[in-house]
C-alpha cells in the first residue's frame, strides 16, 4: 500500500512545472484570451519534446508508453499554469484513440511532437467543439461509431465563452461530416467511448485541482501582504476561516484524484466510481476556493486587469464540463448501490 | 398587521405597470461601455421626462413625493417589466439621501433636478488603492486656497467613472489628521483640469471601474452652485456614513429585482428541465423562499421607517442577503445550464454581476462584524 | 400596508414573556425533564387566565376570539422560554377544534381555564400522542373522520424522547379507541384536518423561532463573559460571522412566520405556502442558531448541567414534526408551479 | 502508487476479522455510566488477552509491533465488525505516545502493559474551567516537597473521569511562571488522598465528563514506578504539544470508524426509503464520498509516515475533515428518520456523541487558524 508518486514522477512534475513558469506565465495566459487561436505552438513544441502530449502513447507508436498515473500531476501543473492549450483534449482523450482506432501516421506523430493539435467531440457531454478552426483533425463519437474527420471540420461557428482563452465551437452536422473518415462502430465504439469520457473527466479534475492550487496561492500572497486597519487582511480571522475551509476541500479532493489515476492505471472494477467521486469532488473544491479567493481579493479580484480572474473564470467554465457534479454522484450512488 | 395594498397603491401600480410595460427597452446592451451608458442614460432620460426617475423625490426635483410603499411598488414593476439596472443609481441612491440631509437649499436645488434628468451623472470617488474596507485610510488630499480647493491624489474602484460628469469625492482637507477625523466631502466636476480618468475592466470585462487622478485640480467654490462642500468642511466622515447607511440599507436593493430575477429562474427551470430534476428543483425553491422573505423582511423594515423609526444596524445582515441571495440565485441558474454555463449570457453577466455584491457597500465580512457588534452585542475586542 | 403588530399584540406578548419569566424559568423546565408528567399546571392556570389557551376560541363560547396574529408572538415567547407544557397541540390545534365539532361543553371550558390538557392525534405527521398518559381527551384524525376519545386513551407506552421534556407515547389501536366518539367524517374532517396541521405548524415555527432567539441570547451573554487568550472568546472573529449568519437566518425567518400567521388570519389563498414557507425557514434556521451555539460554547454547553441543552434538544426533537423541511418545501414548489 | 494490500496484510486482516467478528459484543450500553463502562473494560480485557488491544505497540507491552497499515487494517475490520468507542482511548492513543517518547524505561514498563491491560485506566487532566481552547491559561498548582508534590486546584470535562483510576494532568510548577512555561507534566492515581473526582452529564445525560478536585493533595515521587513526572519538570508544555499533535492527528481517528458509519447509513436508507429518495439519496452519496476521501487522505498521510515524514500541521485539517463528517452522516441518517429522529436510540445516540468532534481535542475554530497560518502561511497578526 502506498498512495504517493516516485521520484520519477515528481520529477517529471517538476520538469513540466518549471517549463510552465517559464514559458506559461499570466502574461502568456492573457495574450491567449486576445489572440485568434488561443494557443501557444512554441509551448506546445516543447510539452512533445517533454513526451507529455505522447505520454500515454506506447512507446511503438513514438509515445512513452506511460500510464495515467504518471500524467495526473502533469494535468495538476497544468491547471496550475491555467494553460490555455488543450492538453486534456488532445493527449489525455484524443492522442491514445488514434492508437486504438489503428491511425498510427503521421497524424499521431504530430500530435506527440506538438506539429498538431486535435479535436473531439461527441466523449465530453458537450455540444461543442474546442479548437474546431484550428485542429488538424476531430475524433468524433457519433451514434454509428467513431470518426476520424480530418481538417477543416465544417463551418465552425465560434462561440462567446466567459473563459475567453477556451475555444470552443458549434459544428452543424457533425454526422454528415462524419462520413469521410468512419472507423470503430458500434460496441467497440462505445467501450472507447467510454474509456476516453473517464481519462477526460479525470485530466479535467486534475486540472481543474491546479487552477484552484493557483488561486489559493495568489490569495494568500495578495492577503498577506494587502493591508488594511493598519494590518494585513490575511490576518483577519474571518478570512483566515475561509481560506483554511477551502484549503481543506481542495486537499481532501487532491488524494481522490491521484487514486482515480491508479483507477485507470490498473484497469480497476471501481474505476467509474472513482472517477467520477474524483471530478466531483474536485469540481466542487476548486468551486469553493475560487469563490473565495474572489471574495478574499475583495475589488482588485474583480477586474480584468489582475490575474485572479483567469483561474477564476476556467474553474468555473470547466467546472460543469465532462459531466456535471450531479451527474457523476449520480453515478458513484449507482456503484454504492443506492 | 394589514398586508394588502390601499386602492391609491393599486392605482399607482397600475398606473407604473403600464407605463412600464409600453416604454421599458428591450435587450439594452450593458451600461459598462461607453455606447451602451449613451443608450441608458437616454433611458433615464425617457424616465425622467415621464416623472419615474425618482418617484420618492418631491415633485420640485423631479419626483412624485410618493410614499415608501408606493416606492417599493414602482421597484417591484420596474424589475417585473425587465427595466435594466440604473447606471444613474450611485447618485440618486448614494448621493441624493446626503444631499437631501446636508445639503444647502441652493446645492439642493442645482444638484438634484440635473441628477434626476441624467444630465449630471455622478460617480462616486471613496475608495483608494489603500482605503478599501478601511475608508477611514483615505490619502488623497484637498488644500484650502482662496476661492477654492487644489485636490492632489487617486481614486479607484470607481463605478462606471469613465462615463460620469461628475464624483463626489472624500479627501483628506486636515494634512495632520488622521483616520476617520479631517476629511471633507467635495463634489467635483470631471472636466475639472487636473482630473484625469481612466476606465477600465470590471470581472466582466466591460470597462465599468474608473481610476481616477487629481492632479493639482482646483475645484473652485461654485464650480458647483451653492458650493463644493457638502456638510461643511471637515464634516466628511458623517456625511458619508450617513451615505453608507443609505447605500448599505434599504434604497439601493429593492426586493422587486430579486423577485423577478427568481421568476426567471422557474421559468429557466420549466424550460430547460420539463421533466423535472428533484435537486434543482429544491433549490430554486429554496432561493424563491430567500426572495420572498427579503420582500417581507424589507416590508417589515419599511413599517419601522413609516412609523418614524430608523433601519439602524439591520442594514448589515440586509445586506449580506440580498448578496448572497444574487449570487445563489445565479449560481443555480449556472447549475440548471450545465456545460452551457460557460457561454456567455445574460445569466452569465448576471452572475459575474452579483459577485461584485459581497464585496461592494461594505464587504460581507465587515457586515458580519457589524452585525455581531451592534445587533448582537458581542464585545468588540 | 404593515407588516408590524399592534400596541394590544405587543402588549399581549409582553404580559405573557413577563409570566414565563417568573414562572418558567429554566429551573422549572429542568424539573419537567424529571417530572412524572413534564407538565406545570399552575403555570397552565394561569396561562388560562390570561385567555392565552382560549385565544383562538370565540367569546360565545369562553375564548377571546382573537386572530392567529394574535397568537404568534405568545407561542414564540413560549419557545423562549421551552415552555414544557403542549401549549401548541392544546390552544393552537385542538381547542378551535372542539368548537369546529360542536363540542362546546364542560371539557371546552376546562381548556380554556387550563384545568386539563387536550391531545391530538393524526394532525401532526407523528405515529405517536403526547401526553396520552394525562390528556382528558384526545382528538383524533383518523381515515374515517375526526374522533374525540376520552380518558384514558388506551394503553399508553412512554418513548424515550432526547427532549425529555416532551412526553411521547405509542398508543395501538387508535382506530379500535375512536368508535367511542367518532364526530365529523370523511370530506369536513379533511377540510379541519388541513386547517388544523396548518395551525399546528406554523405554531412549532413560531415555537422554534423563541427556542432558536433563546439559544442565541444565552450564547452572547456566555462568551461576552467568557475568556480565554485574555479576551472574550465572543471577540474572535470566527466566532462572531458564525453568530451573525445564525442570527441573520433567524431574522430573515421571523417576518416570515409573521406572515404566515396573517395569511392564516385572513384565510388567505396563499395560506398553505405561506404556512409551508414559516415552518422550513424557521426549522432550519433554530438549527443552525442550536448547532452555532452549541459550537460556540464550547465544553460547557456540552454537559446537562447547563441550560443550553434544553433549547437545543428541543430544536432538533421539533424541527422534523409537522412536516420535514423536505415536505413542507415540497409543497412550497407545488404552490408556485414547479 | 500501489493501492493493493500485500499478502501478508491480508493474513493479518482475515485474522483480525476472523476473531472480532466472533468477539465483538453486541448491543454494549454506553460506556460512560458505571455499569457500562465495567463491560467495556471486560472488553479491554478480553482484546488484550488476544493481543487486539495495541496492535501497533512492541509486543513486550502487549502489542503485536504491527506497522501503522496493519493498525489502519485492524481498525477498519474493528468498526465493520460493529466493535464499541474504545473506552481506553485516552490512555492509549493520548498518553502512551508521549510515555513512548518522553518516558524512562522504567515508566514505560510500569505504565504501558498495564495501560495495555486495562488495569490502569488513564483519563485526561488538561482542561480546567478557565483553562478550555486557551490551555497556557493551567492554573491547577503543583508544589515540590520532600518526596514528591502537592497538588492543588481543579480539572474539568475530564472524560470517564469518574470510572477511571490514573489522571495525566498538567499542572503549573513555577508559581512564578506564565502562559506555557514553568507547567509540568504529572501522573496521578486518582485514589490518591486530597483528590476528589465528580462525575456529570454529557449532552446525552450519561455521566462521560467528571471534574476533578485536588486538595493538598500528595502525590509521592514513587506512587507510580519509575517516577510520576513525564519529560522533566518544566517540561509540561512540550509533552502535552506532543500527544495533543498525536490527539488532533492520525491515531485518534481511524477511517474504518466513519467507513462503517457510512455504510450503516446506506442500508438505514435503503431500509426506510426503499422507494428512494432523490434528496437523501444526494446527501447520502455526499457523506459516503467525503467518507472515502477521508480514508484515502488517511493512506496519503501514513504512506507520508512509513517513509519518515511527519504528519505535521496538516493534522488540522484533518481534524476537522473527521469532525464535520461524523456531524454530517449522523444529521443525515437523523433526517432519515424524520418525526422519529426525537427518539432515543443509536443514531441519536451518535449524533450526540459527534456533536462533541468540532469542539474537542482543540476546537474546529483552533483548528482553522492553525491550518490558515501552518499550512496557508497567513499572517499571525
Amino acid at each position: 500500500m502506498r498512495l504517493a508518486f516516485t521520484e520519477d514522477q515528481l520529477a517529471f512534475r517538476d520538469a513540466v512545472k518549471s517549463l510552465f513558469v517559464a514559458e506559461c506565465p499570466p502574461a502568456v495566459v492573457r495574450s491567449a484570451w486576445e489572440s485568434d487561436s488561443g494557443l501557444n505552438p512554441g509551448l506546445w513544441s516543447k510539452l512533445g519534446e517533454m513526451g507529455v502530449l505522447g505520454l500515454l502513447v506506447d512507446e511503438a507508436h513514438g509515445g512513452l508508453g506511460l500510464t495515467f498515473t504518471d500524467m495526473i500531476l502533469l494535468l495538476e501543473e497544468a491547471g496550475y499554469a491555467a494553460l490555455p492549450d488543450p492538453l486534456v483534449e488532445h493527449a489525455v482523450v484524443a492522442a491514445p484513440l488514434l492508437v486504438q482506432l489503428g491511425r498510427t501516421g503521421d497524424l499521431l506523430s504530430a500530435a506527440i511532437d506538438g506539429g498538431n493539435v486535435l479535436g473531439i467531440a461527441g466523449f465530453d457531454m458537450s455540444a461543442y467543439v474546442r479548437n474546431a478552426e484550428t485542429c488538424a483533425a476531430l475524433v468524433a463519437s457519433l451514434s454509428d461509431g467513431i470518426h476520424l474527420i480530418p481538417h477543416p471540420i465544417g463551418q465552425p461557428q465560434r462561440l462567446e465563452t466567459v473563459d475567453a482563452a477556451t475555444r470552443l465551437y458549434r459544428v452543424e452536422n457533425l454526422s454528415t461530416l462524419s462520413s469521410v473518415g468512419s472507423i470503430v462502430r458500434a460496441d467497440a465504439a462505445q467501450t472507447l467511448t467510454g474509456l476516453a469520457f473517464n481519462r477526460g473527466a479525470l485530466g479535467t479534475a486534475a486540472f481543474l485541482v491546479g487552477l484552484a492550487r493557483r488561486c489559493l496561492d495568489l490569495t494568500v500572497d495578495y492577503i498577506s501582504q494587502r493591508q488594511q486597519f493598519g494590518v494585513p487582511v490575511g490576518s483577519f480571522q474571518g478570512l483566515k476561516h475561509q481560506m483554511a475551509s477551502a484549503l481543506m476541500q481542495l486537499e481532501f479532493a487532491r488524494p481522490v484524484v491521484y487514486r482515480a489515476a491508479d483507477s485507470i492505471s490498473t484497469q480497476a472494477a471501481t474505476v467509474d466510481r472513482d472517477v467520477s467521486m474524483a471530478k466531483a469532488m474536485a469540481a466542487e473544491a476548486a468551486k469553493l476556493v475560487a469563490r473565495t479567493s474572489l471574495q478574499a481579493h475583495g475589488a482588485i479580484g474583480y477586474t480584468v486587469e489582475y490575474d485572479l480572474h483567469m483561474w477564476f473564470k476556467r474553474i468555473f467554465a470547466l467546472a460543469p464540463t465532462w459531466g456535471t457534479t450531479h451527474w457523476h454522484m449520480n453515478r458513484v450512488g449507482q456503484a454504492i448501490g443506492i | 398587521m394589514d398586508l394588502t395594498w390601499s386602492d391609491a397603491e393599486e392605482e399607482f401600480r397600475a398606473e407604473a405597470r403600464e407605463w412600464l410595460t409600453r416604454n421599458v427597452p428591450k435587450g439594452l446592451p450593458s451600461g459598462d461601455t461607453h455606447e451602451g451608458f449613451a443608450l441608458h442614460r437616454d433611458w433615464e432620460r425617457l424616465l425622467f421626462a415621464n416623472r419615474w426617475a425618482v418617484v420618492s423625490w418631491p415633485t420640485e426635483y423631479g419626483g412624485r413625493g410618493a410614499t415608501l410603499w408606493e416606492w417599493l411598488i414602482f421597484e417591484e414593476e420596474y424589475y417585473r417589466a425587465g427595466g435594466p439596472q440604473r447606471v444613474t443609481q450611485n447618485g440618486i441612491f448614494l448621493l441624493a439621501p446626503s444631499i437631501f440631509t446636508f445639503g444647502t437649499p441652493a446645492q439642493q436645488g442645482a444638484i438634484l433636478p440635473r441628477m434626476a434628468a441624467a444630465e449630471d451623472l455622478w460617480c462616486q470617488g471613496w475608495s483608494e488603492p489603500n482605503a478599501g474596507s478601511d475608508l477611514a485610510g483615505v490619502a488623497c488630499r484637498g488644500m484650502r486656497m482662496d476661492g477654492g480647493w487644489v485636490i492632489n491624489g487617486q481614486k479607484t474602484w470607481t463605478t462606471r467613472g469613465a462615463f460620469c460628469t461628475h464624483i463626489f469625492a472624500i479627501v483628506r482637507t486636515d494634512p495632520a489628521s488622521e483616520r476617520h477625523r479631517g476629511l471633507t466631502y467635495i463634489l467635483i466636476p470631471l472636466d475639472t483640469p487636473g482630473v484625469t480618468v481612466r476606465g477600465f475592466g470590471r470581472l466582466d470585462g466591460d470597462e465599468g471601474f474608473a481610476e481616477v487622478f487629481f492632479e493639482d485640480a482646483f475645484v473652485a467654490d461654485d464650480a458647483i452652485t451653492g458650493g463644493v462642500v457638502l456638510g461643511g468642511e471637515g464634516k466628511g466622515w458623517s456625511v458619508a456614513m450617513a451615505t453608507a447607511g443609505s447605500e448599505r440599507g434599504l434604497t439601493l436593493r429593492s426586493p422587486g429585482r430579486f423577485s423577478a430575477t427568481a421568476s426567471r429562474l422557474i421559468e429557466l427551470y420549466r424550460q430547460k428541465l420539463p421533466e423535472g430534476d428533484p435537486l434543482l428543483r429544491t433549490r430554486i425553491i429554496q432561493a424563491w423562499m430567500e426572495a420572498e422573505a427579503y420582500q417581507l423582511y424589507t416590508l417589515s423594515t419599511v413599517t419601522k421607517l413609516a412609523d418614524g423609526g430608523e433601519a439602524g444596524a439591520e442594514s448589515s445582515i440586509n445586506k449580506i442577503w440580498w448578496s448572497e441571495l444574487d449570487v445563489k440565485l445565479h449560481e443555480t441558474a449556472l447549475d440548471l445550464l450545465g456545460p452551457d454555463a460557460g457561454l456567455e449570457g445574460p445569466w452569465n453577466k448576471g452572475w459575474q454581476f452579483s459577485l461584485s455584491g459581497p464585496i461592494y457597500a461594505g464587504t460581507n465580512e465587515i457586515q458580519r462584524n457589524i452585525a455581531a457588534e451592534r445587533l448582537l452585542g458581542l464585545p468588540r475586542k
